[in-house]
């Protein structure tokens, strides 16, 4: 039993937070979200050359054979400076798919693009009726010649205006809400019978609605068996979970330091705020909210590998956890911050929005909860 | 006890709903409580204008309705009803009853009927960015020079005082005294040379408060309410007025009403959210803070109708209004689910139709704005304060 | 719209609120309860006295006339001084089935002896599988020549131990779940076939398990028509759900204020518990919390007479506020009293049993919630 | 990072558990915490003692295990498994740390013997009527009268000081110094003349704490700790000590699995309780309460494993394992619904057999009974200011 981390680990830590520090301030965040893009491309093709693009692939693979506990390092830091480069979409999810099932043909293509920066992809799998089911898919795939024909809609595809390829679930059979029936393409960005409308997200990020209407793939862009998708998603995506549950202990720290901060300055009644004892126990609140994040976070990442049901329970209360911890910190944080924590110029409101986006990332408290009683309530 | 209306309250209601339903129009319904244009909230407070009802809190020598406590709840249970945009409060709600209280002969002829008339649009100048909570650590300051204060320093959190013709001040006149006796109330026309107006953006992207600074403004002495040095005591009976009302009850349960409404659209599990026991049972506990909260409004109410002054006991009304309301903002975020992400206000334009359904437009720009419920007006810690040290003597 | 007292219900509270603090000090109120019979005779003859006994029922019924809010003023007076004797039971669920559902010869014969002390009920209506569900109901009455013969176990009848009659629930017909087909019986505390294990209960009562077997009942024991006993059931029930709630306005109130005055004089670090802000707010919370318990209470209390469906959502409101705010009161009632909280020695552990107790009575916060729910959400 | 065992420990465990299933008597089993008697704790001791395990925490040349903070957390996990009698910590994790550390070496050759075998029954003399959170204020006073101290004052909430051999006292041997300061720490036996106790009466019936009065109470020198007046040093390190082990996760977590069995048992509307939908709500957040916390604690426990001394933010554990403990109970209370409410302990006698299910027994009870943990030990107000005075610096 060990929760320290390697020197390497702490190697990439700095040079993660390094960067951040260097090259992604209050002032040039916001340059790069009100840009017609939304995003600097020279952010990217940094991350490349400090390696995170390559973390989670195999050497075999082109990458640097990293664990979950690298992408944690990682991800903590991003939460810390609010990156919004697409990292979760490409690497954690887009190189998870690929990594866990994709082929080796398709590694062998895909994989090198994204280490070297040259391949952004996004994850487009929520559709209108599904809310945070992921098995609730009405897009379908159907078998024409060789490949396959897809239509449907996709719902705020996060990262999808930046991407050159998605990664699609469809229906090649079953119904609705089936689990089996589920396949997964990967789609040029701009095939066609694409169409995007795409929008900037309250936490600064870019995300489209996504139309498919008679996009023909081959068969060699769908990933895995065909109509045997979803175990592949859940997995993928419990590794997403726990990408998100590492970059909310950066967030939920960051949103406590500048609390704390903020009222040891701040004066009311001739007292600094941070002088009063109803604050004070409101910020160790907080801080415990802090450590339960940082607490189930390492136990989903450790997990990550553990028996299935293990897994999905630890990965789902994670989820819980960052969701409620999110509202009570970030909520708290806004209030401590007075009149303060409700203007665009401070950059607590900023952490409290992406708090705020994160809680229906892959679905909610409630969505969770009930993932995780069905799990370990029978 | 009883619930019971009058025959008289009865005919009230049913003239106030006719008249509204003849008179709100189709496209200022519905709870459009944001958003509004200076446009369109004049164009409400007109309407009330020429029907006489645009004060229904002033007496009726200052031009108000002079209707008693009764006829201004149902007045404001059927503007709720049918979603009528907000008067803006600070006119009308803030410094007219101190104008009609303390104010000379002469400013009451000249300023009441501007402010009923919507000619004058009026912003509140009281917090400054030293002074929060502790609204008399104020440090503008008032220097008398002949027939005028020569006025110095900064206000903030000023609302819509990118649309005011005037701005209701407090001032420091004298700095050698408990901090509470050396403030002035001053009248100050927005066009003096010497103000200037800042936007400050807000969460959810919108422009509703600024800074307002204000360098070396002349205000003439005659536009100083009541006695210098004695502001404090104008200010907190305008707080006190400004308290009446704040539970937004009315407000509340029409966004309730939205929610279940969204909750019986959307879909989770291949069924209506509104049939998840979850989402239900936080309906129904809030709903039940809410009728909590309307009988404890009730009870101040009927107190006040009984001629008993509110007391600190309203706190309450603050604390769990503004907690009812900013959960609602919540829910409804939970409700609509991913539609909550995109952002289709602020900088980056929105001349575009929604994304998603049109009811989840917003929704998680309107729970960021909310927060600002419990900071402002006191936040609901001083509140707690009050209570402990004036309702419990702690 | 008026929520004053009239100058009869101010005498009425006061006659009461005298009477306690005369008669149920701290000490008498433990020997009562520690005494073989569990309360003293006595209280209740003096009860009957003050009329108390007579207030709900109508002049015709040989009563004061009394509305919902002069059980209302004595309910909080009750409160207040943690009053164990068998209100409830025999004046509101059991003066509630006669005075409402009686026939004129059931009201001619027993109101009488409820208003002159002689008679006590109590109402055995739970099961065991039945959890709060009313309706839920195994006991069976069988037609037996002109009368009936009631089989089954209820559970947890308060005030059994004391009572002359007891009012049954029975089922005539229907399934075990069933609205439809369930009647009430008066029978006999003393009847053959009825057997008894009696308790004390943890705040202070007496209750019993009781077992019927074989009980003949006449005809006239029935009370309602055959089958159709349910809404009266509902609408009894919301009538203790009301004189709960106002028993809960004492309760909760009076915990505040032991809570104000042991914090104002307890010190620690050299200053009284009352001038710690974090203990100041944690009051400040419970005395909204208790005027929220007013509130609703009030509420519930006017709707008594409304239309079925406001009648129901509003007592169901009461109770579940009641029991949250029993709970948040009560919690923190015994934290700030510190140590003093836990012993038998302070009344406020008192306050804090009796609130708990009352949280499960008639169904607990999610049984109302639930109901809460299908009133006003469909 | 992970959470490996060794193969060393994997074989430590298989030797713990073969042991405790061989050895536990079954009618101590089964997480009976409460309503053990003496006579049950003391045969649980020796059965420990004999098998040299007794004292976990201990160096081994004191008669402790000196097994690493893992094989403790190992034990932890197995006697939570079978649910065997707690140890009573006053002699073994409080006293005994303060001897072996402090002591001399008569006291530690008399003493710690008779602590293992369970010869002395130890209580503790920390809590007055006047100082509970403020401990330090306390005010028992203790005069040197040549080579006897002669003790004079009250101790209160004293656990099991019924069944006492031996109490360890702070009492203050200077007025005239900062509070801290004039503490002395000693070892004082029951059966000395002046000392008597009276039992407390708790919220559920039960005789666990007392007062105990000291008048006159003549104590040798001999049986002070360290040095005169240093007591407070020595009384912290104590409850650092204490602090271990205070998150009971592994005794919530059969707790857990309890309210669980019940919740499947039990019926609601029709279907077992753990199919509702609201229970199965309370019951997940409190796991995932319990899942964070044991999380904390293992991180806090691999620190130690590093040689890292326990800091202030083991206040989390203190305050997050009190609550997980006080819900459970609160849920069990609701889970068995009315059959909460039979009260068969106490002065009223309980030889009867349990009315309702026999999982109901003592539930409500037990509720009140664990209110004492958010009180005891540095109350969680107390925890809540130690993390922002001494993690967070505020």
């Amino acid at each position: 039993m060990d929760f320290s981390f390697t020197e390497e680990q702490t190697l990439l830590r700095n040079s993660v937070a390094r960067f951040i520090e260097d090259n992604y301030d209050f002032d040039k965040r916001r340059a790069m979200i009100r840009s017609p893009q939304g995003r600097d491309p020279a952010t990217w093709a940094q991350f490349a050359e400090l390696g995170l693009l390559a973390v989670p692939f195999t050497e075999e693979q082109g990458g640097l054979g990293g664990t979950p506990t690298d992408t944690m390092v990682i991800l903590e830091e991003f939460g810390k400076g609010l990156v919004i480069d697409p990292y979760l979409p490409t690497v954690v999810l887009g190189g998870g798919f690929l990594r866990l099932g994709g082929s080796s043909s398709q590694q062998a293509e895909l994989i090198p693009h994204i280490v070297d920066g040259s391949l952004i992809l996004a994850f487009a799998y929520a559709e209108r009726q599904a809310r945070y089911d992921l098995n609730d898919i009405l897009c379908t795939a159907k078998k024409d010649g060789s490949g396959y024909v897809l239509n449907g809609q996709k719902g705020v595809v996060i990262a999808a205006p930046w991407a050159d390829r998605l990664i699609v679930t469809a229906r090649t059979g079953g119904g609705q809400r089936d689990k089996g029936g589920i396949s997964l393409f990967l789609v040029d960005a701009k095939a066609k019978g694409v169409s995007m409308r795409a929008y900037p997200t309250v936490d600064g990020q870019r995300a489209a609605e996504v139309s498919l209407e008679n996009v023909s793939v081959p068969a060699d862009a769908r990933i895995g068996a065909e109509g045997e998708a979803f175990p592949l998603i859940e997995t993928v995506v419990d590794h997403a979970l726990c990408a998100l549950s590492a970059e909310a202990m950066g967030l939920h720290r960051r949103m406590l330091e500048l609390t704390i901060e903020y009222t040891r300055t701040r004066k009311q009644f001739d007292q600094p705020l941070s002088k009063f004892q109803v604050l004070q126990h409101r910020m160790a609140d907080m801080y415990i909210h802090v450590e339960e994040t940082v607490s189930t976070c390492y136990m989903a990442t450790i997990k990550l590998d553990a028996p299935e049901t293990e897994r999905k329970a630890a990965a789902a209360a994670a989820k819980v956890q960052l969701g409620r911890a999110g509202k009570f910190i970030g909520q708290n944080a806004v209030q401590l911050h007075g009149g303060m924590g409700v203007t665009e110029e401070m950059s607590i409101g900023h952490y409290f929005k992406r708090a705020t986006a994160m809680n229906a990332m892959f679905g909610d408290v409630d969505h969770h909860l009930r993932r995780f009683e069905a799990l370990t309530q029978g | 006890m009883n619930l019971d209306f009058t025959p008289e309250d009865e005919a009230f209601r049913a003239e106030v709903r006719a008249f509204l339903e003849a008179n709100c129009p189709p496209h200022l319904r519905g709870g459009r409580y944001t958003d509004l244009s200076r446009e369109d909230l004049l164009t409400w407070h007109k309407i009330l204008y020429r029907q006489g009802w645009v004060a229904p809190g002033w007496p009726k020598e200052y031009g108000g309705t002079g209707w008693n406590p009764t006829q201004r709840y149902i007045w404001e249970q059927e503007t709720a009803r049918l979603g009528t945009p907000p008067l803006v409060a600070f006119g009308l709600s803030m410094v007219g009853p101190v104008i009609y209280t303390f104010g000379t002969k002469a400013q009451k002829e000249y300023y009441l009927p501007r402010i009923l008339s919507g000619k004058d649009w009026w912003c509140q100048g009281y917090s400054e960015p030293g002074a929060g909570s502790d609204l008399a650590g104020l440090r503008t300051v008032a220097v008398r020079e002949g027939d005028h204060y020569i006025v110095n320093g900064q206000k903030t959190w000023t609302t819509l005082a990118q649309h005011a013709d005037m701005i209701f001040c407090l001032v420091r006149t004298d700095k050698d005294v408990k901090k509470q006796e050396g403030i002035t109330f001053l009248l100050i026309d927005m066009k003096t040379p010497g103000i200037s107006v800042r936007p400050i953006i807000t969460l959810d992207g919108g422009h509703e408060v600024n800074d307002v600074f204000l360098e070396n403004v002349r205000v003439p002495v005659e536009n100083r309410i009541g006695e210098e040095n004695k502001g404090w005591t104008y200010a907190k009976f305008l707080l006190g007025h400004e308290r009446s009302g704040i539970a937004g009850v009315a407000r509340s349960k029409k966004s309730l009403e939205k929610l279940k409404g969204i909750a019986r659209t959307e879909m989770a599990g291949g069924r209506p959210l509104i049939e998840d026991a979850d989402f239900r049972r936080k309906i129904a506990e809030l709903e039940i803070d809410l009728l909590a909260l309307e009988f404890t409004d009730l009870r101040t109410l009927a107190a006040a109708a009984q001629g008993k002054p509110p007391g600190p006991e309203t706190s309450i009304l603050k604390i769990r209004g503004t907690e009812v309301q900013k959960r609602l903002t919540e829910l409804t975020v939970e409700a609509v689910g991913y539609y909550s992400n995109p952002f289709l206000k602020g900088e980056l334009g929105h001349n575009e139709g929604p994304v998603g359904p049109d009811y989840a437009v917003n929704v998680a720009p309107a729970y960021f704005n909310m927060r600002k419920t419990s900071i402002y007006g006191g936040t609901n810690e001083i509140q707690r304060n009050i209570i402990s040290k004036m309702v419990l003597g702690l």
